[in-house]
């Protein structure tokens, strides 16, 4: 159980805001528990909390997601729970730019920092954001499908599902790279993969059974999507012969790039997110100086760079060395 | 008005039942009780009882139940007439998305709630009159209606949360209400005055008479001559409305309209009625019941938060709650055995 | 009323030229009954001839293939049991309808409530009005307490109730008497006294010849959907009525033929449970035939249930076959040998959604079985058999149970119960609704049991019956042995009074 | 009564059954009729066709449909036996997720694949204790246990997907299989072993016999000898291992555990089982029908993916087949009213 960690508690140099032998709390809301993604930005918030630690701020994180990622509702309940509970600042990955508008006005008159992470919100009343610039991703991602398609042929892109914003994004970033190649036709592009692996997996059956014989290539935005396709690709017995590009990193899509089933993954950094998110919001607590905005990178990972050290990091973050 | 045809305890064998027994008392306080061991559960330990007992957090509690508690109250009716409705969720959300259009499209903030109401109601009789039309059972149909309703939100939403501006509407499950002596949020005074109404309208009135009556025996009850259909379709379509109003409240809350919101909340309304004596075999149910079962259960959701419970501590304790606490309702009012 | 002054009386009921037909059975065909203002009007017929289809369709509950309804000489149009009810037709039917969550008062005036505005229940008034209308049938019973909890006959007498409470011009009453005793039945007749005297039309449907010579003015007779006979009742006597209903001549003394008494197979001392039975001693000896008299409500059901395993006993002990005996389930009385008729057909007897041949072999699968396989041929020859034995009327053993007529669907209870060739036979009620050929038949079968060597507890609140078939009569009262009486010093009046006082 | 049948007793047709008329011909051939129109609707248009109706896409629909399919004969026998099981979902997740974790542990897949039945049937038998021990009805049991499983699904796995290596378990339900002379899945014929299985327990045995009487009439079974507890036990034991078996298969399919998978499975597979004729009041149902509801259901996704029809009108249709299927069963064999 790694709900709640407590750093060693060395006495505070900011007694007016944590006073001595009391630790500030921190929330870290993040939009689900189960992707290896958000054990990346625990592990990285971790990392900022043992480091605050060493310079004598005592740090609690209190992680906390709602169990499904496409329930609003309980993640505006695990805000507002947080609120009542007194925290001293939250760290949130809105499931939704609007719906979480309203809690984070709560927090901002109750005068708790919100640092936003991961996906934008439609307000003015957080502290600062920390984030991936999707639309980019997106844009990587199809730059480097055309290019490995060598700037024809035919493509299909599934969504994840609807009104997840960040996927959306990147799928829009995609078709934009898209429409600037003209030797590329998109024969699907409205149909969902789902929340699981599972669903992806049906999806993914069901569209290359009747598009797979024609399909040179290949974009999927998200990891279990990217998984679920790479199965209905072996079953179609289409590995490696169809260019395929995904998006996040997890250790069966990294084995895929390698045995070149895959010819980019696009990859974010969770494990800055979640270390720079947390050091960002005890400034804000302490009011010290922060960074308003900040971009934490995206990085086209292929078959051939991906054994540089920083690519390297970026695949493998130090995950069990934080989180036990 | 008659005391003892309380739809809570109508099975109590009559005879031989001593005036004020123990087990009168617990039917009376029974739905107490689990709120009370609930709220004894998370004040055991004192740093967690010092967050836990608070007015404020009463505050999220109670705000956090108004949707699922509307939705409780209107498939309380359901269930007392023996049926029972899956598609509360999308309804939710269908109702929602409407609201949010309505809004964006400028229209007054009652024009947009009034729809969502409304279409609830309509979505609630194309319920009724598939169920007596074609005979088939209600969970079949509103299992169908669950994928109807659910399609024509995506479809309205164009797929895509429906954003809108900031009316009143979002005050009413606002946590800090404004003015703020009304303590708690305008949606928690008027699911407190839906449920004296659905209360009453289940005690006093004919139609709520007849409800219990064909949850309790269809064929006795058409052979009286009630026309069960028409009655049907206006059960269906009334909870109906609630569960418009309840998606108007949701899309309040959220300041948009979810598509793919609530999916599942079928489930948690069910369960809050039946945690509150319903039955779903029907002729059973009480309104007050209902309303403490969805407060258990945001309840329960709270507090494992608050003390610090994984995500899966909190699915395995809430599972044994259901149990639990209907398994307590049962030692209420044991049925004599076959 | 004189026959004279009621063939003046103007009819305010003709059904005429009525046909029903359900998938391989034709139910009524080109059937007409008259019944006058102020008439009893006696509907008699075997198992299955039609009487029940008939008055469903009186009542808007089923519709007629073909055939006119004329109600104080107007044509009517009944197509839905509102209808009906807002012509004046008031109906008892034969297996009791009623809400069991909601009051006795509440059920009464289910539908026609009485309102202080409109749509609010003037709850009071409703009460005193169902509590007059209960007193009226010499019931006490409080009409607060909901229906879930009365016992048979006490809803019967709440449907008796609620069918006469409304405005009529025409009642039928599908056999009302079949689950009452002596005491009910009084107030019940008292009741249709009355009501004729209102003028008011009555159809009366029962098995039982004494009720309707005393009771009807006239009669009319089906037999397999057809009407066989119509007359009043002073132009008609019982052998001539038994052989229109049966086309055969019938004697309809009881067949008692007293068997040898073997051990005791069943000795019951000092039985007791919980506020219901209290020092109950029985004993019942292979051959013979033990019967259970007493009123409604006294405890008779509830013996039977503890000896089968199906309530749990508080005090004493029983022994079968001279071997302590403490069954925990009915699966435990059966393996001992025990078997059981139950009183309540629909709710404990049959499974109504499945086949003839399903119920019948039900209690027996192991008998019938290899490994766990069921033998079905033989399972099919045994319904067979049962059926023809049993005379069932259905088109064959894979009719659903539920399509039925309600003497036909007790007969298969029965012949559910032989099957298992028990020890001992517990039977509650078992001749309830049930043809007068087919009593003589099930007598016939209670006689070659008890030569066998079966031992037979019977319950039966006829007490003609009771007197005519047992070898000792045991009167229950109270939850108490009031008395132990020999076939031979039995009478109406001991067990009467036995029953009511001690 | 003699036990030895004279083996020359005719066991000629019943007399007055009308030899095949056309309700019986419907009720027969009734469950196809759906699979018909679903095929029919999506081979309209050409060129939908010439890559819906390939034994490529066949072979993709069946092995899809494995899983929801073994669970819907499962759910026949509860349903069948007048109960439900809403927790099918979590249980499917949970033993996948503990195939997956002994596999990792380097057990035999034989060992992986049994621990995940058992651990079905063992859900099962808490199921059916639970009911018939706390008297408590079905629905809430299991949506109680709904919670449970899943939330231990998730305990096991650490809230993270477990990856195993790859084992022959992995081809159980591929599409292609290996030795391809095969010609779909193992499971695929696995699954039709079980419902042949199925079907003869059902109508040859005692057992089956019973499960029929308790869904028809609970009390007169208790009253006419058959230990009902004990036998709804076995039942929802019987059915969890059905499940735990479809659970090993999950995983197998996606070569890992995820215990957030299948979530609303067990309304899938409920709907199979209703789809093919199954009553939720009990005492009907048929294994042909479930598996034959499971297929339209995989069927409709598919063909609608491949015509490329938006999600939403996916959900629609869906809705729509599900109501209409059971309508027309309700014709196929009305019931007398009133
Ligand atoms: N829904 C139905 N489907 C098929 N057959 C039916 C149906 N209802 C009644 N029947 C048949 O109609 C015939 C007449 O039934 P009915 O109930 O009218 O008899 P009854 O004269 O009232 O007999 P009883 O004295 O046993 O009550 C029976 O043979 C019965 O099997
Ligand atoms: N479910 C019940 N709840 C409360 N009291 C009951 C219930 N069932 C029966 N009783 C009561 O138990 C007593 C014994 O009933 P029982 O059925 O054994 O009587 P009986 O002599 O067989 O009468 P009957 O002729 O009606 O079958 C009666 O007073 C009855 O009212
Ligand atoms: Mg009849
Ligand atoms: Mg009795």
């Amino acid at each position: 159980n790694h709900t709640t960690e407590t750093g060693p508690s060395t006495g505070s140099a900011m007694p007016s805001v944590a006073p001595a032998g009391k630790s500030l709390r921190i929330a870290v809301i993040p939009k689900g528990t189960t992707h290896e993604y958000w054990k990346s930005i625990h592990a990285g918030a971790i990392k900022a909390q043992q480091e605050l630690a060493a310079k004598g701020t005592a740090v609690e994180i209190l992680w906390k997601g709602p169990a499904r990622e496409d329930d609003r509702n309980a993640q505006i309940d695990v805000v507002q729970t947080f609120l009542s509970q007194k925290v001293d600042g939250i760290v949130l990955a809105p499931l939704d730019s609007q719906a979480l508008v309203s809690p984070v006005a709560d927090a901002a008159k109750q005068k708790v920092p919100v640092v936003i992470i991961d996906s934008a919100l439609n307000s003015t009343d957080y502290t600062s954001f920390v984030a991936t610039d999707n639309k980019k991703g997106g844009l990587l991602a199809g730059q480097q499908l055309a290019k490995v398609l060598g700037g024809k042929g035919k493509v299909i892109m599934i969504r994840y599902q609807q009104g997840s914003a960040s996927t959306e994004q990147r799928e829009a970033g995609f078709l934009d790279a898209m429409k600037a190649v003209p030797g590329i036709t998109l024969v699907s592009a409205d149909q969902f993969a789902g929340p699981t692996v599972d669903t992806a997996y049906k999806s993914s059956q069901n569209v290359l059974s009747r598009f797979g014989s024609q399909t040179n290539g290949i974009f999927m935005p998200n990891e279990s999507s990217t998984r679920g396709m790479l199965l209905a690709l072996k079953d179609a017995g289409l590995l490696g012969k169809v260019k395929f590009v995904g998006f996040d990193s997890s250790t069966d899509l990294v084995t895929a790039l390698k045995a070149n089933q895959l010819q980019g993954l696009v990859v974010q950094n969770p494990f800055k997110m979640g270390y720079l998110s947390l050091l960002t919001a005890v400034s804000a607590v302490k009011g010290e100086k922060f960074e308003k905005s900040i971009d934490t990178g995206v990085t086209l990972v292929t078959p051939e760079n991906m054994n540089t050290p920083e690519i390297q990091t970026l695949l493998n973050p130090p995950i069990d060395q934080y989180l036990k | 008005m008659s005391t003892t045809a309380s739809p809570s305890v109508p099975t109590e064998p009559p005879k031989r039942l001593p005036p004020m027994s123990a087990s009168r008392l617990l039917s009376l306080f029974g739905p107490f009780i689990g709120l009370l061991l609930v709220t004894l559960l998370f004040s055991i330990r004192p740093d967690v009882r010092e967050h836990f007992l608070t007015p404020d957090n009463f505050r999220i509690v109670v705000t956090q139940t108004v949707i699922t508690a509307i939705g409780a109250l209107g498939m309380t009716l359901i269930i007392i007439s023996g049926g029972i409705d899956l598609s509360v969720g999308s309804v939710l959300a269908l109702t929602s998305v409407t609201a949010a259009i309505f809004l964006r499209g400028h229209q007054s903030p009652w024009v947009a709630l009034l729809a969502a109401i409304t279409l609830g109601g309509v979505v609630g009789i194309v319920n009724g009159s598939l169920i007596t039309a074609l005979r088939v059972t209600p969970f079949i149909v509103t299992l169908g209606t669950l994928g109807i309703a659910r399609g024509a939100a995506k479809w309205l939403a164009q797929d895509q949360a429906v954003n809108a501006p900031p009316t009143w509407l979002n005050n009413l499950v606002a946590t800090y209400p404004e003015p703020s002596w009304l303590i708690v949020a305008p949606g928690v005074w008027l699911t407190l005055i839906l449920a004296v109404v659905t209360a009453v309208v289940l005690r006093a009135t004919t139609l709520g008479r007849r409800i219990v009556a064909i949850g309790s025996n269809e064929t006795a009850s058409r052979l009286s001559g009630l026309r069960v259909d028409f009655l049907k379709i206006g059960i269906y379509a009334l909870a109906g409305l609630y569960f418009g109003l309840a998606g108007g409240l949701q899309f309040g809350r959220l300041g948009m309209g979810d598509p793919t919101g609530n999916m599942g909340a079928e489930l948690d309304v069910i369960a809050a009625v039946v945690i509150g004596g319903g039955s779903l075999s029907g002729g059973e149910g009480s309104v007050l019941g209902s309303l403490l079962g969805a407060l258990i259960m945001a309840l329960l959701r709270n507090g494992s938060q608050q003390i610090g419970w994984s995500d899966y501590v909190q699915d395995i304790i809430i599972g044994v709650v259901i149990i639990v606490a209907v398994a307590l309702d049962r030692l209420r009012h044991r049925k004599p055995a076959g | 009323m004189t026959p004279e002054l009621l063939t003046k009386q103007p009819a305010v009921l003709e059904m005429s030229g009525i046909r029903k037909s359900y998938p391989g059975v034709r139910v009524l065909d080109d059937v007409s009954l008259t019944v006058r203002s102020g008439e009893v009007h006696a509907l008699m017929g075997e198992n299955g001839a039609g009487k029940s289809t008939l008055m469903k369709i009186l009542a808007g509950a089923v519709r007629a293939d073909a055939g006119t309804i004329h109600l104080d000489g107007q044509a009517v149009e009944i197509d839905t049991p509102l209808k009906a009810m807002e012509l004046g037709i008031g109906i008892i039917y034969q297996e009791l309808h009623l809400a069991p969550h909601l009051s006795v008062a509440e059920n009464i005036f289910l539908g026609r409530e009485p309102q202080r505005l409109p749509g609010w229940i003037d709850s009071a008034k409703m009460r005193r009005d169902a509590q007059d209308l209960m007193d009226s049938l010499g019931m006490t019973l409080d009409v607060r307490t909901s229906v879930g909890g009365l016992a048979v006959a006490q809803r019967q007498m709440v449907e008796i109730a609620k069918a006469t409470s409304r405005k009529a011009k025409v009642i039928a009453m599908d056999e009302p008497s079949a689950t009452l005793t002596a005491h009910e039945l009084e107030n019940l007749w008292k009741l249709i006294r009355r009501l004729q005297a209102q003028g008011i039309g009555i159809v009366y449907i029962s098995h039982r010849m004494d009720e309707v010579f005393q009771i009807a003015d006239a009669l009319t007779i089906l037999r397999d959907g057809h009407v066989v006979g119509a007359k009043p009742i002073s132009e008609i006597n019982r052998d001539e009525v038994l052989k229109l209903m049966v086309g055969r001549s019938l004697d309809e003394t009881f067949p008692k033929i007293v068997a040898e008494q073997g051990q005791p197979v069943l000795e019951i001392s000092g039985l007791s449970r919980q506020g219901v039975l209290e020092d109950i001693h029985l004993t019942v000896h292979a051959g013979e035939v033990v019967a259970l008299a007493g009123l409604v409500g006294s405890g008779r059901t509830e013996i039977a249930r503890c000896v089968f395993g199906a309530d749990k006993m508080s005090g004493g002990e029983m022994r079968l076959g001279g071997v302590p005996f403490s069954p925990r389930s009915p699966h435990d009385a059966i393996a001992a040998g025990i078997g059981f008729v139950t009183e309540d057909r629909k709710e404990q007897g049959v499974l109504l959604d499945l086949s003839v041949r399903e119920n019948i072999s039900l209690a027996s699968l192991p008998k019938i079985s290899t490994l766990g396989f069921l033998r079905r041929r033989q399972e099919q020859a045994n319904a067979k058999k049962s059926v023809e034995k049993l005379r069932v009327r259905t088109p064959s053993i894979e009719q659903q149970v539920g399509n039925l007529s309600g003497g036909n669907q007790q007969k298969i209870v029965l012949a559910k119960w032989l099957q298992t060739a028990p020890k001992l036979l517990i039977l509650d009620e078992p001749t309830r609704g049930i043809d007068v050929g087919a009593k003589l038949e099930i007598y016939g079968i209670i006689n070659d049991l008890a030569a066998q060597g079966v031992a037979i507890l019977m319950i039966s609140s006829e007490l003609p019956e009771v007197l005519g078939m047992a070898d000792t009569i045991v009167v229950v009262r109270d939850g108490r042995i009031a008395g132990t009486l020999s076939r031979a010093e039995a009478t109406q009046e001991k067990v009467g009074q036995l029953a009511l006082s001690g």
